[in-house]
């Protein structure tokens, strides 16, 4: 019997996070998902500054989710201050971020997650026997890192978008390249759905979870939307986030946590496919069918799956997006013009991880006096310590190395991202 | 030759670094080939704490006393020590105001009887460990850490750009931002490398790569001040990426102003 | 020297009949109020009123970062095969730069001759044009306003025509393959060039005083100005990147990750820059910024006379456009002038 | 005499040779020379130079830079390049296992002026590595002994570890055909037999005719300076004093800028100037 578990460090999740489990008469005590990545303030650091040094500063809370802290940032600077861009920019937005999710999903399922369901301690391991499968992976994370290059001008940290549209606008020639890109990556993501349908997913961490996600604005899935739902039933505007992620400081960790009404909650692609999978179509309908995500799932596992199926999502809407395009034609627009007043907005969007908020409010000069920002895994924090209980309820048996790595698994399977959940402390209580 | 054996560390920062590395996917399992990876988290487990390095790459900046203690145990192992990106090498965006001592952030959180952490000023890796190689970036430039990676595989330190943004903003042919469109550009003290990224998109530069040698911060400044920006502005544009550089330092730009 | 004719609504059909001598490259819009050289896709893409395009011709024959040769171990250092032999036509170079391609010529031959430089230099034909100088150029008084030879052809504005000077035979037969677009010229055409000449060198608004400079240069070495100058100057390189007739550049190898092969490098670099003059174990012959910005007024206007006979700036204008401080050389020679003669 | 220069002039003027180390000796710590002789064999025989050139050496991967012939052209076949390690280059040169492969391209600069030295004495001052250029110089005028009235070496040392070539110029004491001065600036172990002081001071050992003399010199700017002034008060004029200057070096044939003093090229023009042309030029030292 295990008297207490610790892990120092999450390997193969980005930032400093670790686990601590404590027994008393053989029963678990305390789960705890400590998080040690240092605390870099960035709600305070942006105070004073102008309205246009905000997204450059804040999308650096975290480089794997940049793409879609760049848009979110974007657009609660634009609420703030009521800047309309044009539907081609919203456009070019969703398809970036649909750059970032494909980029990051493909990061997680290939390189960090399989290695875990095929028994590898890393991919270059699983390199060894499973080359073609590692290929494939790389090959799909870097379309969604080109489709980051063409349309944010970096795969990290993008530089073209910015408040009211962007600063150059991507050549025709750009975008069929990338069409064509896209529709072989479509391919190769539908290998990667068949691998992940005949896997064996765990079922040591069976627990039921309230999902929340964005209620897509369209009649299609999305990864943009106005009101918050949760599988509750409660829905909110975006404006009024901070209902549903009610922060928490906790002393074993340096990043809040959100509860909704005094419960965890979950965010990220198992949570929208399903609260939004029956409004998928086409390609992803027919992969959402056959990886069997047709009800809502207990098994956070199953989080990869989901990520997996997003995959195929994201290359057809950017596809999507790319013949609308090229259809009407990029028109030659100057970013959106900028009347500098007093304000507040919330941006809201879907990350990779799940659900991301920033809300801001200026002066009359444009200087930033507050900042929120909530990240998914922020908001993902209390959900796996919930889950990491009920798996060691449930592998009490186990022994301690095994136990540990089931229990790494259990973290990986958010795909957490650390550093963005730990930007905060903000100034005021 | 035997591989060399080599560390990926992050301390704090946004892991953009450790994420450029995974994002040379041609060259990935090239790279993973001709180096002995002891130790990289981000991606793989079981790293090994213990051995010496040949080269270890550390991105990231230092606030917690914890991160100092890891770097200085990283440095002692590791025969080269390469700080990779502008927070590793200038402290980054977290140091923008480290002038104000980050206990008072934490104090106002906690309150005084609540759990202490413990955290010093953001400061590049060279306040507290020799740095062999800095490659500046946020995020490093994927070609830079190719070139720099076969360098050192053949014993040498890369020849990086030492000459500004400008220089590489010209090369491309690139219309000048601040001549042309009068918008505040930093490219003249921005250390090159990225191939003047930002003016390519029409776009003016916000330094992110951090000062190049010898900059004229005053002359800068005055071309901000011309340009109709009020001296906190100016303060905030030049100090955004890395306000612990010397020539940066807030008494520095005050006497430069006042040039 | 053969002159001919082409009315100005023939210039499309000229070019087309061009393509047969090679890709056309001429000055195209860039960003709102820049030019640059660059292919030309059709004809209506051609921006033959530009003032001065933000690199010279330099680019294309000494280009920005050029690999010399490949290397690999065991092996050594290999020039890369020929690349294609594919011709080319610069078209609209105005007389500075034609002026900045003959000193550069005599720069990269001599008795050393760089046949990077020379070998793509004899793939393009350059076809110029007149143009009306704007408030920055100042090529009259450096004498470059004009050019005698250096060109295949030069087209000078007579309204509604050019007048075509045919300077190679090579020029020659561009002006036979599309015989039917020219014309003889007229008493009436020269009576208009020539006023149209004469208004062009009332048009100019700036001018240098070479006269005696080289002397000025020497006697005000240890001037304050020059300290006065570094304290404007960012070093940030773009007057000498811009610059038609600064050629130095920087050798370096750089390696394919096998460690093991690679590329000799050459690419620009400018005596603005820190690490220009620095030497092994750290000795730095120009530290001070002064003495850089020095270092590139005296070369051009000094160094270069003595070893060419002649000073290498043509007068374009583009060093004083681009420079983010606003360094003005006319100022900077005035200045210098004004202390001599005190 | 003199042989009529040919500079290795292939598909490109930059292409280095490719050449091998056939040999390092260590000198003194941080110091080696270097045998290199040229891979194709047509090239061992017909590359020739004149004492005072230098040539461009490549080490693959890792750049090119300028060093000063240390061999003499009347013993042709392997060249001698005398190194000090101090920066990429020269620590990668260092670093290659025996037998490796290099690059050379050259000889480029103007030498020492044969034509005019003939039938003169020659004064060869060096300090340190400065002896690099100067032994080409002085191994040409023994071996053409004739050509030359007296040949006078002065070298200093920091200390007895500290002197290039000690063994072959302590061998040059006992020669009838040549004065050969060494000292040290101080000698710690109490090892050296020859003489202790700085260069300068080995004047008080010698008869100069100014006027039937040119010296050369060569060595760190400090001893320059006092071996400027005894020459300067020993009445040389100012053109029979040759010295040979450091630059930046990117190309080797005036190209680059980066060597260019004022209106020179120290590639061209120099890297041998006389005392006259040096103090006219800005920057000089
Ligand atoms: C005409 C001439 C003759 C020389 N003869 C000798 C000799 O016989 N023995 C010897 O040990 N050294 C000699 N040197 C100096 C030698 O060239 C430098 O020590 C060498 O360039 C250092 O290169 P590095 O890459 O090791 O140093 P780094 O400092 O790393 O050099 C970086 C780069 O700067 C340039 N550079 C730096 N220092 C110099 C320099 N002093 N001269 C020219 N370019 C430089 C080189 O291009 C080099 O690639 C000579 C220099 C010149 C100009
Ligand atoms: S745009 Fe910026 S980087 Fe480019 S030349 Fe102008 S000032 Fe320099
Ligand atoms: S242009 Fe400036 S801000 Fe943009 S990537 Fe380069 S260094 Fe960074
Ligand atoms: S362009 Fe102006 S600021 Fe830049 S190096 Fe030249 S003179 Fe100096």
């Amino acid at each position: 019997m295990h008297k207490s578990i610790v892990i120092n460090r999450v390997p193969r999740v980005e930032g400093h996070g670790g686990i601590t489990v404590n027994m008393k008469d053989g029963k678990v005590s305390q789960v705890n998902m400590d998080i040690y990545e240092g605390p870099r303030f960035f709600e305070s650091l942006v105070v004073g500054k102008t309205y246009d040094q905000v997204t450059p500063i804040l999308m650096r809370i975290c480089a794997i989710c940049s793409a879609v802290h760049t848009v979110t940032s974007l657009m609660a600077v634009e609420n703030a201050l009521g800047i309309k861009v044009s539907h081609q920019t919203r456009l070019l937005r969703d398809l970036l971020i649909q750059g970032g999710n494909i980029e990051s999903h493909a990061l997680h399922v290939f390189c960090l997650a399989l290695p875990d369901f095929l028994n590898y301690p890393s991919v270059v391991d699983m390199a060894r026997d499973h080359a073609q499968e590692v290929c494939t992976g790389l090959e799909i994370k870097k379309l969604g890192n080109t489709i980051q290059e063409v349309i944010g001008g970096r795969a990290v940290h993008p530089v073209n978008a910015v408040i009211g549209g962007f600063g150059k606008l991507p050549a025709p020639e750009e975008l069929l390249r990338l069409k064509e890109q896209l529709t072989k990556g479509l391919e190769q993501s539908w290998a990667a759905v068949e691998l992940i349908a005949q896997l064996e997913i765990p079922d040591f961490c069976i627990s039921p979870n309230i999902y929340a996600a964005l209620l897509p604005n369209g009649s299609g899935f999305s990864l943009l939307g106005e009101e918050i739902i949760l599988s509750t039933g409660e829905k909110r505007n975006i404006r009024q986030y901070q209902q549903i992620c009610q922060e928490k400081v906790v002393p074993h960790s340096h990043a809040k946590q959100s509860w909704c009404n005094d419960k965890p909650f979950m965010v990220g692609a198992l949570a929208r496919v399903a609260l939004n999978g029956d409004k998928l179509v086409g390609e992803a309908k027919k992969a959402r069918d056959k990886l069997g995500l047709n009800s809502p799932s207990k098994n956070i596992l199953e989080n990869n799956v989901a990520q997996a199926l997003e995959l195929i999502y994201s290359m057809e809407r950017s596809l999507e997006i790319i013949d609308e395009l090229l259809d009407t034609g990029i028109k030659p627009e100057p970013s959106a013009p900028v009347k500098i007043r007093a304000g507040s907005g919330v941006g809201a969007a879907e990350a990779p991880r799940g659900t991301l908020y920033h809300s801001y409010s200026f002066d009359e000069e444009g200087r930033l006096t507050k900042a929120d920002v909530i990240t998914p895994t922020a908001q993902n924090l209390a959900n796996i310590e919930k889950d990491l209980r009920q798996a060691v309820e449930n592998l009490m048996d186990e022994p301690t190395e095994s136990l540990k790595r089931k229990l790494e698994m259990v973290v990986r399977a958010y795909d957490p991202c650390i550093s963005c959940s730990v930007h905060l402390l903000e100034l005021k209580r | 030759m035997d591989k060399p054996k080599v560390g990926i560390y992050g301390l704090t920062g946004c892991a953009g670094d450790q994420l450029v590395i995974l994002n040379c996917e041609d060259e990935l399992l090239d790279l993973v080939g001709s180096l002995d990876i002891k130790s990289f988290s981000m991606a793989a487990s079981g790293a090994d704490d213990q051995c010496q390095l040949d080269i270890a790459f550390v991105e990231g900046t230092v606030v917690q006393p914890d991160e100092e203690k890891l770097l200085k145990d990283i440095r002692q192992r590791a025969k080269l020590l390469v700080a990779i990106g502008t927070c590793a090498v200038w402290g980054g965006v977290t140091a923008m105001k480290n002038e104000v001592d980050p206990k008072k952030f934490i104090e106002q959180v906690y309150g005084p009887a609540g759990k202490v952490f413990e955290v010093i000023p953001p400061q590049p890796l060279s306040s507290f460990v020799k740095v062999d190689l800095s490659l500046p970036g946020c995020p490093i430039e994927k070609e830079q850490l190719l070139r720099g990676v076969a360098s050192l595989l053949h014993g040498d330190l890369p020849k990086l750009p030492n000459y500004a943004v400008c220089t590489e903003c010209k090369m491309a042919e690139y219309p000048c931002i601040l001549v042309e469109k009068g918008l505040p550009c930093l490219g003249p003290i921005t250390v090159a490398g990225c191939g003047a990224r930002c003016p390519s998109y029409g776009l003016t530069c916000n330094g992110c790569r951090g000062p190049v040698d010898d900059i004229n911060v005053a002359s800068e400044i005055n071309i901000l001040k011309e340009k109709g920006f009020t001296w906190v502005d100016i303060q905030n544009r030049l100090r955004t990426f890395a306000a612990p550089a010397p020539p940066l330092n807030l008494q520095t730009l005050e006497e430069a102003k006042n040039a | 020297m053969k002159i001919v004719k082409l009315p100005k609504e023939k210039l499309a059909e000229f070019l087309s009949c061009l393509r047969a001598f090679g890709e056309i490259h001429a000055p195209t819009k860039r960003g709102e109020k820049s030019h640059v050289f660059a292919p030309l896709k059709e004809p209506a893409g051609i921006e033959l009123d530009y003032t001065r395009t933000i690199l010279p011709l330099k680019k294309y024959f000494l280009p920005p970062m050029e690999t010399m040769f490949n290397f690999q171990a065991e092996k050594g250092y290999e020039t890369p095969a020929e690349e294609s032999d594919k011709k080319y036509i610069i078209f609209g170079v105005h007389p500075c730069d034609i002026h900045s391609l003959k000193i550069l010529d005599l720069v990269f031959g001599g008795k050393y001759v760089d046949g990077h430089y020379f070998s793509r230099r004899s793939k393009a034909a350059i076809i110029g044009l007149d143009c009306i100088p704007d408030e920055f150029c100042f090529c009259r008084s450096t004498g470059t306003d004009f050019v005698d030879d250096g060109f295949d052809l030069f087209l000078s504005d007579i309204e509604d025509s050019y007048l075509v000077r045919v300077g190679t035979s090579l020029g020659d037969d561009m002006v036979k393959a599309a015989d039917t677009l020219f014309q003889e010229v007229t008493v009436q055409d020269r009576e208009k060039y020539k006023k149209k000449s004469i208004q062009r060198g009332q048009s100019f608004q700036s001018e240098i005083q070479l006269q005696d400079l080289p002397e000025i240069m020497d006697l005000e070495y240890e001037s304050q100005i020059w300290q006065e100058l570094g304290e404007e100057c960012l070093g940030c390189g773009t007057c000498s990147m811009v610059c038609p007739t600064c050629y130095c550049y920087a050798v370096f190898d750089e390696l394919n990750l096998d460690a093991a092969s690679g590329q000799r490098i050459r690419r620009w670099d400018s005596c603005l820059f820190k690490d220009y003059a620095l030497v092994a174990g750290g000795h730095n012959f120009r530290a001070q910024r002064s003495s850089r910005v020095k270092n590139r007024y005296f070369h051009k206007q000094r160094g270069f006379v003595s070893q060419y006979g002649r000073p290498s700036c043509v007068g374009c204008g583009r060093c004083k456009e681009y420079c983010p401080a606003g360094v003005d050389i006319i100022e900077v020679v005035n200045k210098l002038r004004s202390e001599t003669r005190v | 005499m003199y042989e009529p220069q040919n500079t290795l002039q292939g598909p490109s003027l930059y292409q280095p040779y490719p050449a091998r180390i056939i040999r390092t000796l260590p000198q003194i710590p941080d110091h080696q020379l270097f045998q290199v002789r040229f891979e194709q064999e047509d090239m061992v025989k017909s590359f020739t130079y004149r004492p005072g050139q230098f040539l461009m050496l490549s080490v693959l991967g890792t750049g090119e830079a300028p060093f000063s012939i240390s061999s003499s052209p009347t013993r042709p076949g392997v060249i001698e390049l005398c190194v000090r390690q101090i920066g990429r280059v020269t620590k990668a040169l260092f670093n290659l296992p025996p037998n490796a492969l290099v690059g050379i391209r050259g000889p480029y600069g103007n030498g020492f002026p044969l034509e005019q030295l003939r039938g003169n004495n020659l004064l060869l001052v060096a300090g340190g590595l400065g002896m690099a250029p100067l032994r080409s110089l002085l191994w040409y005028a023994l071996d053409n002994r004739a050509k030359f009235k007296d040949v006078i070496l002065m070298y200093g040392g920091r200390n007895p570890d500290e002197m290039l070539f000690k063994y072959e110029l302590l061998n040059l004491i006992d020669r009838a055909d040549v004065k050969c001065l060494l000292t040290v600036d101080n000698d710690p172990e109490g090892i050296w037999k020859a003489r202790i002081g700085v260069v300068t001071k080995l004047f008080d050992h010698v008869e100069i005719d100014p006027e039937n003399t040119f010296a050369a010199v060569c060595g760190p700017s400090v001893m320059f300076k006092f071996v400027l002034e005894k020459l300067l008060q020993r009445n040389f004029s100012k053109d029979r004093i040759l010295m040979s200057l450091e630059r930046n070096m990117q190309c080797g044939v005036g190209k680059c800028g980066h060597c260019m003093i004022g209106y020179k090229y120290t590639c061209l023009d120099g890297p041998i100037f006389t005392y006259w042309d040096a103090i006219n030029l800005p920057e000089m030292i």
